[in-house]
């Protein structure tokens, strides 16, 4: 049987992507978010599961206007980071894990979720960025992921209570998956931003850590937010927290935060982290 | 059809209607991901938007990188940064562009570093009429 | 209000086309078949909709292993007909009607349907055949079209139960339509069929008879069956038969059978039709 | 791991199973659908062949027309049919080839004709060997 033994949340921004993969971390902008990263990367050094579960949006890299999909799981053996627009990022191919993923779409589908499948889709700075957070620059990433699309784009999207719920769905697969292994999950995105018109820029500190607060404490208090809540509280693009619902839905009722950071700015972002781990897991150790 | 979020002020969105009013300029925005793509809109810009059923309008707005009026014209911000991309810029020249009022490169950075543009007040079209 | 007037459900074997193309239907083989049609042509010679809603799948055609969606709602302007491997279908092109598709989309994906958004799909024989079998060979078709792929090939499958839940959704948007137009819905596939392996051109009549029987008068029971039990019972292919449990869904409980066809064999196939008249809409009249 | 169908004698569906195992023999059946592609195969059927990731023994049956083998090896049968109609046949000849016993395409359409095979007697593995 796996072993879900944490998620995390974190933001996704292009720049912080951009600022590892060119040795910035140390300049003015930045030093204080890594240092306040440090934490969360010693968590990480101490708790490699075999596989993470990473939930995260594509910016019409893969997907467009002509094909849009709710919730997509990548099968694929291999994935490849993605030309954006300026050529692929340089980070290593990313491993999957076709055997979890097609036992979680296995699953979630006797649950009613309408999944798509797909094999081939390259992955945005929506996935790797996340993965830099995490692990740096090693020369291959020290897990297997299935990746897991949320459209947070295109709307209509799926509601914040239904990413919730797919999250407890994902989290019954992993814990029918036969073989013994560790699994992370994480959601990405968020947490206040606005990218375009006259309100671009837009951040909310108090709704930021309130949605914080509830993932710990109340996270159905997450799942009552309309889109139109996220979108007028926390900007346009704010919407992206839903998936971190689907992270906190995967995880047991009672969690333990062991990590938070919230940061402002990075880009035009609110820059946010957090790890709760399953208490289950502290209570079996 | 009137949506619930039509009434925040200065936010647009991706949905059906916009979908439908700026499917092409989108679609032309997206095809930037590819490097090919990129080749032939570098040699040409003009020629290059020629092959796409966009409105001349939109034509213009890509031409003259009016990033807003582009959102206006249906396009969506995450495909509008493939010509901020294409054109080596940091987003935030795009982001002042669009603020209201606008904003230099400095000056946008300057409002994130003081918190970014407060909640209080951009709730609503009507807190922004009341402002 | 958009009203729903009917569902049809019919199998679309792609010889059935082959045959209207060549002008074929008064020959030997397929002459009993179309004389039985006859009434299904009469009746929708009488009962144009303004938009049919036609449940399809795609085979190996505009959906691969590389990306495959549950359920797929095409919101195009017009759909052209595919090249399935021997060039395009010589058919009208089809026209959508992307309004009542994007409002179907809004309200079913607030129902928790985990849906697809497409836009440049071409439809395959599994679309254009049923329009063939209803309409003949017009200049152009006599309704705008609401395209709605389901997976029914790459397994897991949407379960038939499942199916039959997103038609009460399709039923619901239909009813919430703002405009007075009227609707129809078509359930296409199936019947008995298995077009591979050593068990190929399996027929049980009992099991589609069964079958077609339980969509007027209990409809609940043919969403009891598994994946399996088609398969088992009905052939590999068989299993196309859950596309004609969302057309029974979005119609009322009660119905008027008013068409029903039976024949074997079309190609390997039972070939079966049904027409099936929502009873609130006769009251009105 | 066993699914509940794995009972039912000569049958062969695409599940996660023979998604993996097929992929790219899949994917070469779908190119068939492109007019260029299948131009590429007229051209020399091995040589396109090889620009798949597709094991020898894939390949192989491609090349001889061994359908029931293609299933075996991964192929679904709706990614098969483009391979027949490439060959401009009818999918009778397919049928009867994977028929057991075989069939030839009069033997295929006259079992069809009367009734197709009935499912007394092919619901399970079990009946099949004590049929
Ligand atoms: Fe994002
Ligand atoms: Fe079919």
């Amino acid at each position: 049987m796996a072993n879900l033994i944490a998620g995390m949340g974190t933001s996704h921004v292009p720049g912080l992507g951009v600022a590892i993969d060119n040795g910035k971390t140390q300049e003015a902008y930045w030093k204080n978010l890594f240092l306040g990263l440090e934490p969360l990367r010693e968590w990480h050094r101490a708790n490699v599961p075999d596989v993470n579960i990473i939930v995260y949006n594509d910016h019409a890299t893969e997907f467009s206007l002509d094909s849009y999909s709710t919730f997509t799981v990548g099968v694929g053996e291999s994935f490849k980071p993605a030309d954006e627009g300026w050529g692929r990022r340089q980070v290593p191919a990313m491993q999957g894990h076709p055997e979890l993923a097609w036992h979680l779409i296995e699953s979630a589908m006797i649950d009613e979720f309408d999944l798509a499948v797909n094999a081939s889709m390259d992955l945005d700075h929506g996935f790797t960025v996340p993965l830099s957070v995490a692990y740096g620059q090693p020369s291959e990433w020290p897990t297997a992921v299935v990746p897991i699309c949320i459209n947070v784009i295109q709307h209509p999207l799926p509601t914040a209570l239904r990413c919730y719920k797919f999250g407890k769905a994902i989290g019954k697969a992993v814990a029918s998956y036969p073989d013994d292994i560790t699994v992370g999950i994480w959601g990405t995105g968020g947490l206040s931003h606005q990218l375009g018109g006259e309100r671009v820029g837009v951040v909310n500190p108090e709704f930021d850590q309130q949605f914080l607060d509830n993932l710990t404490r109340d996270p159905l208090a997450n799942t009552r937010l309309s889109h139109t809540d996220f979108i007028r509280e926390a900007g346009c693009e704010g919407v992206e927290m839903i998936m971190w619902n689907v992270m906190r839905g995967a995880l047991g009722d009672n969690v333990t935060e062991v990590f938070r950071l919230y940061h402002v700015p990075v880009s035009a972002t609110a820059y946010g982290a957090i790890i709760l781990e399953n208490k289950k897991r502290r209570n079996e150790q | 059809m009137e949506r619930d979020y039509d009434d925040i002020p200065g936010t647009y969105l991706l949905d059906s209607r916009s979908y439908r009013k700026g499917y092409h300029v989108n679609m032309f925005l997206m095809s930037l991901n590819k490097e090919v793509c990129r080749d032939e809109f570098s040699k040409d810009e003009r020629a290059y938007l020629d092959t796409f059923q966009m409105t001349d309008e939109q034509k213009l707005a890509v031409l003259e990188r009016r990033y807003l009026d582009l959102l206006k014209l249906g396009a969506n911000v995450y495909y509008a940064f493939k010509l901020v991309s294409f054109d080596r810029q940091p987003p935030q020249v795009m982001y002042g562009q669009m603020a209201d009022p606008r904003l230099t490169f400095d000056e946008f950075q300057q409002m994130m570093h003081e918190g970014g543009r407060p909640i209080h007040g951009n709730r609503s079209v009507e807190e922004w009429n009341n402002g």
